[in-house]
């Protein structure tokens, strides 16, 4: 971390940079916030730990009408993000120094599973422990890292960086799982199943937009959830269709575009996989149109604005071609 | 309970996306050449199949739809030259995403109608509405608020 | 005061839905939420913080005022019934009970709200004392003793034993409709779990925290100040905590085409959404800096200014948990109070 | 009302709550402008809807489209209807404009407080000032003091808009008002027209060129930038804050002091307004 604050106080001082993005100490480890340091002063509150899972390209958007270069720490996971940004010409590559921050595994507290934590320890980068030491109020107790690490990390996409300058901190591909056997496991349910499924897990949506907002790819400067043309209720919480129709458009909107960072579902306030629905299109995309990942080449053609002659036909659904494919 | 048991008093509520260049056409010469398909079908007509959005589908089921079907000029034939091959992708994988989350998956379709196959046009809607009345009513994406 | 084995509950529970609705925290698909019993509802006592606040069995995220029709192009409006019959909140922890008693102010001040108003005669609150205070928890900052809520029942959960203190007439009425489920209790082990709870909550992090310089004087003192310029900055302006909130009380008013007529419904809305206060001439809050300052004003200056000094907030502790961005209202207070 | 009426149990003196509108039908309908209609509201079976005082607001809905806060331009003096003026701006604005005499529209209100006719403004002499729509809410003032003639002194009416075609109720200023004994219109538009004989110029800079004397009490209402010239000017000519009153215009959704919209510093522009005595705007952080 010392290396990190290290480097940006020369490239502040130094003129090249105006400002720093980075995460900011909360009160406790597991609260760090995303943050703009302005001065090498400002930059004593900076941290880099296991919890600074928040994806920094969505930030680059508001970054890139400022004036001069921003300082950008970006993990391998959150660098697709900032190439698919670049692609839709969001972000301004010139405008960014990008240092890719190395990448342990990235911790959830919601995963922890003890009330009044305090202080965990063996969450720190670049050492960080086997086994998370948990302080509480009420007593001390362990969690392995792995079991704490967000559901993303599970499905990692590896340590390579897909842009930056400048590297500082090794990564660890956290992969485990894989990353479709989550949709593969709903595909193989009957219909029943799978809408009784959703129908549990969306009811519980409070219509926050929260996985809208923090989603890099929902960089719309008017989502079509806020136009008032729509009497598609963009707040009101009903458990009929309303939520379905807002997921499945929510993830529409960025297939072909998501980088399946996973940032929808960490931020969810009621633990909805939202990924699930992004992943089911890129799942689908890979199976029809060719193995597709969104945000590793800022030049390739998207999924959904190309075509060829021989696509399948949408009746391949109903015949049951994707899901036993 | 997906099957409706009173099949014959069942009138389902069918919307049918129609290109303008082609599918519209098509359905004009059903008209004229007195082929008959259900009343049940109501047509909006559309530029291009790659007008209608996800959306578009969603909200007609929302709005009380038993069925939902998208026609367009066939590939290779599009007005626009392109829009149909689009339109297909995002049908494609809308429906893939429907069939996901639990929705019967003859609800919704897609074909390809030209402006000469007013005789396709009449059998897809015959077919369809047949379908859709095996099916029965939709429960699963309509909203609560419109079933009064 | 009174008692019943935890074990027994589910025949309370019952006995309790036989006659009126029942809602108490239930978790569905991994997440605990008030929700109305029913006899396969998974009743959740152990988890300290619903995702959402009870506030919405009072005032439900999303309800109809009334419906309109047109027939032969003249137009009826018909109002929504009332809620006329009485109903049981069971497990609102003293934080929630003060939340309602936040949107009192709000809604029960003339003119009165009548579809709040309606709930509020007709519910009965049962209040649970915290056994294991979180971290993020700073109820005693605004002086609520999460070991003895108000309510009218108080509850006490201890080992084996759920404690049943009945306050005020309604309480009465429910312990006399479920006598026969009791055994009679003694004072001295509520006693205990009370002053445990309390030194519990004197070791809370957030226990000491200071409301120094804020209340009805901040209004004037405080919303110039640059601090929000930097506070706000990883806001995402999403409605998180404006949802999970027990006092947030601001309101959309829509209408919903069902096809057969127009219903105007009433929705949670959030000041932190850029159209909140957007009007066909414009914004008068036109950066996320303004909406930001505006909830956090809100709470801590302009409410206690108008409802001598309570402030719209309970330390409940919901957003500095669910913050996607770890902001939360802790942090506000803290950074103008380093300022100071 | 077709249904039985009982009084509402939480709102005594109300029939139900108050966000349940009435119905009203529109039984007039005027051109003022090509961008302005005013519309007259009746009862369906006749009468006004409801009393209001000068200033006051009123929510007029469509059912479907949506619904705002219009401020009631017609005099309570008026015993017979209420009439809101409308500029088309939005999609229920366009809405409005595009009804019909005998079509039914739903009002809900009044809402907010009034210009203090009967106390402060009694025995004054007054000073309206509006530009473009702001006649909107100074209409049912100005038409309340000419009714009650006796309890105001000198009357003076200084209005602009952008062009002669955009003044409001035109017809009434030259008819009616300018005809009472004891005021004074001014009219002003922006720029030279054919047909325009009177003058041209910015609203604020024909107040300083007329130069009022400070025994009055001058009531303000129009666009933002106009007021903060024309109250520049009046402090100029002596004015104090104390003697000049607006209206504020905020989002608002349920006129009761509830939903939170108009929410700005301590007050609530649907309740504890819309008409402020500027030192009171002075009071309110810098957000409307």
């Amino acid at each position: 971390m010392q290396e990190l604050i290290t480097r940006a106080k020369a490239l502040l001082e130094s003129g090249e940079v105006q400002r720093v993005l980075g995460w900011k100490q909360g009160e406790h480890i597991y609260d760090p916030e995303p943050a703009f340091f302005d001065s090498a002063e400002a930059l004593k509150d900076f941290v880099y730990n296991g919890f600074c899972g928040a994806n920094l390209s969505k930030y680059m958007i508001e970054a890139a009408k400022l004036e001069g270069k921003t300082l950008v720490f970006l993990k391998p996971c959150d660098s697709y993000s900032f190439v698919q940004l670049m692609k839709e010409h969001r972000v301004d590559r010139e405008k960014a120094h990008i240092i890719g921050v190395g990448c342990k595994g990235k911790l959830s507290v919601n995963k922890i599973d003890a009330d009044g934590i305090l202080d965990i320890q063996g969450a720190g980068y670049p050492d960080c422990a086997d086994t998370l030491t948990v302080d509480t109020l009420y007593g001390q107790t362990t969690v392995s890292y792995k079991d704490a690490m967000l559901e993303r990390c599970h499905v990692c996409k590896g340590k390579e960086h897909m842009v930056c300058d400048e590297q500082i901190g090794e990564s660890a591909d956290t992969a485990d799982s894989d990353r479709f056997a989550q949709v593969a496991a709903i595909e193989a349910m009957s219909p029943e199943e799978k809408f009784a499924f959703f129908q549990s897990e969306l009811s519980k949506c409070i219509r926050c937009n929260a996985c809208r907002n923090v989603c890099p790819a929902c960089s719309c400067r008017k989502c079509v959830f806020d136009s008032t043309k729509f009497d598609s209720t963009q707040k009101a919480n009903t458990t009929s269709f309303e939520e379905k129709m807002f997921h499945i458009i929510r993830a529409f909107h960025v297939a072909g575009r998501c980088t399946d960072c996973g940032e929808c579902s960490r931020v969810c306030p009621q633990g909805i996989p939202l990924h699930l629905f992004n992943r089911k299109f890129i799942k689908d995309i890979n199976s029809l149109y060719g193995e597709y990942q969104a945000g590793v080449d800022a030049q390739a053609k998207a999924p959904l604005t190309s075509f060829t002659q021989e696509d399948a036909e949408p009746s391949i659904v109903a015949e049951g071609g994707l899901t036993h494919a | 309970m997906p099957v409706n048991q009173n099949n014959e008093e069942f009138r389902p509520v069918i919307v049918a996306f129609c290109c303008n260049w082609c599918s519209y056409a098509g359905a004009d010469l059903a008209g004229s050449s007195r082929l008959s398909y259900p009343a049940d079908v109501k047509i909006i007509r559309v530029p291009c199949s790659c007008r209608v959005n996800p959306m578009f589908i969603l909200r007609a089921f929302e709005k009380g739809a038993d069925g939902v079907i998208l026609c367009g000029c066939h590939p290779g034939d599009c007005h626009y030259s392109t829009g149909n091959y689009y339109a297909r992708r995002r049908m494609t994988l809308l429906f893939s995403m429907l069939d996901f989350i639990g929705v019967e998956n003859g609800r919704t379709r897609v074909e390809w109608v030209s402006a000469a196959e007013g005789v396709k046009f009449s059998e897809t809607m015959n077919s369809f509405v047949a379908k859709i009345r095996s099916l029965g009513k939709n429960v699963r994406l309509g909203d609560l608020r419109c079933k009064n | 005061m009174l008692k019943i084995k935890t074990a027994d509950l589910p025949a309370l529970y019952e006995r309790i839905a036989q006659s009126q609705d029942l809602f108490l925290p239930v978790r569905s698909a991994g997440q605990t939420d008030f929700a109305l019993w029913q006899k396969d509802a998974q009743v959740d006592l152990d988890t300290l913080k619903t995702v959402k606040s009870p506030k919405d069995v009072f005032f439900p995220q999303s309800e109809t005022l009334y419906s309109c029709h047109r027939e032969d192009g003249k137009l009826s409006v018909t109002p929504e019934e009332l809620c006329d019959k009485p109903f049981v909140v069971f497990g609102m922890k003293a934080c929630d009970v003060q939340g309602i008693a936040v949107l009192d102010k709000v809604f029960l001040s003339e003119p009165v709200d009548s579809y709040y108003a309606a709930r509020r005669t007709h519910g009965t609150i049962v209040a649970l004392a915290c056994g294991r205070p979180e971290t993020s928890c700073f109820c005693t900052v605004f002086g609520i003793d999460p070991a003895a809520p108000e309510g009218d029942v108080v509850t006490w959960m201890v080992d084996q034993w759920l404690y049943w203190d009945a306050k005020t007439d309604k309480g009465f009425a429910l312990t006399d409709f479920l006598h026969d489920l009791f055994e009679p209790a003694d004072e001295s082990t509520v006693e205990q779990v009370k002053t445990a709870i309390r030194a519990i909550v004197k070791k809370l992090p957030y226990a000491d925290l200071s409301l120094e310089g804020w209340g009805a004087q901040a209004a004037d003192t405080r919303f110039d100040s640059p601090i929000w310029e930097q506070l706000y900055k990883p806001c995402l302006a999403c409605g998180t905590c404006t949802f999970v909130c027990p006092t947030c009380q601001c309101y959309d008013i829509k209408d919903y085409d069902t096809g057969s007529g127009v219903q105007r419904y009433r929705c949670w809305d959030s000041c932190m959404y850029s159209d909140f206060t957007m009007m066909a001439h414009g914004n008068n809050r036109t950066s996320q800096m303004q909406r930001f300052r505006q909830r956090f004003m809100h709470k801590l200056a302009y409410f206690p200014a108008n409802n001598d000094g309570v402030f719209s907030c309970v330390g409940c502790g919901r957003c500095v948990d669910k913050c996607p961005s770890h902001l939360n209202i802790v942090k506000v207070i803290k950074a103008f109070g380093k300022e100071d | 009302m077709s249904e039985p009426m009982h009084e509402c149990k939480y709102n005594p003196g109300f029939m139900r709550d108050t966000l349940i509108p009435q119905v009203g039908i529109i039984t007039d309908i005027r051109t003022e402008t090509p961008d302005v209609k005013t519309f007259r509201v009746n009862a369906p079976g006749g009468g006004k809807l409801f009393e209001h005082m000068p200033g006051q607001c009123a929510m007029v809905c469509a059912p479907g489209v949506g619904e705002a806060m219009f401020s009631i331009t017609s005099s309570p003096t008026n015993k017979e209807y209420q009439e809101f003026s409308i500029k088309r701006c939005g999609q229920l604005t366009e809405h409005l404009h595009s009804l019909q005499p005998g079509d039914e529209i739903m009002v809900r209100g009044p809402y907010g407080n009034n210009f203090p006719v009967e106390t402060e403004l009694k025995g004054q002499n007054l000073l309206f000032i509006a530009g473009g729509i702001a006649l909107a809410p100074l209409r049912s003032v100005i038409n309340y003091v000419l009714d009650n003639r006796d309890n105001y002194g000198s009357i003076d009416i200084l209005y602009g808009s952008r062009s002669a075609d955009d003044l409001v109720q035109r017809k009434e200023i030259e008819e009616v008002w300018s005809k009472v004994p004891g005021v004074n219109i001014y009219l002003t538009i922006d720029r030279e027209q054919a047909g325009w004989d009177g003058h041209v110029g910015f609203v604020p800079n024909y107040l300083k060129e007329i130069g009022f004397t400070t025994d009055k009490t001058a009531i303000l209402c129009g666009p933002p930038i106009m007021i903060k010239f024309c109250l520049q000017a009046l402090q100029e000519m002596g004015f104090s804050k104390e003697q000049v009153y607006t209206t504020l215009e905020l989002r608002m959704k349920c006129g009761v002091g509830k939903c939170g919209r108009c929410n700005i510093g301590t007050k609530y522009v649907c309740k504890d307004g819309p008409v402020f005595r500027f030192d009171q705007v002075d009071e309110l952080p810098n957000e409307y």
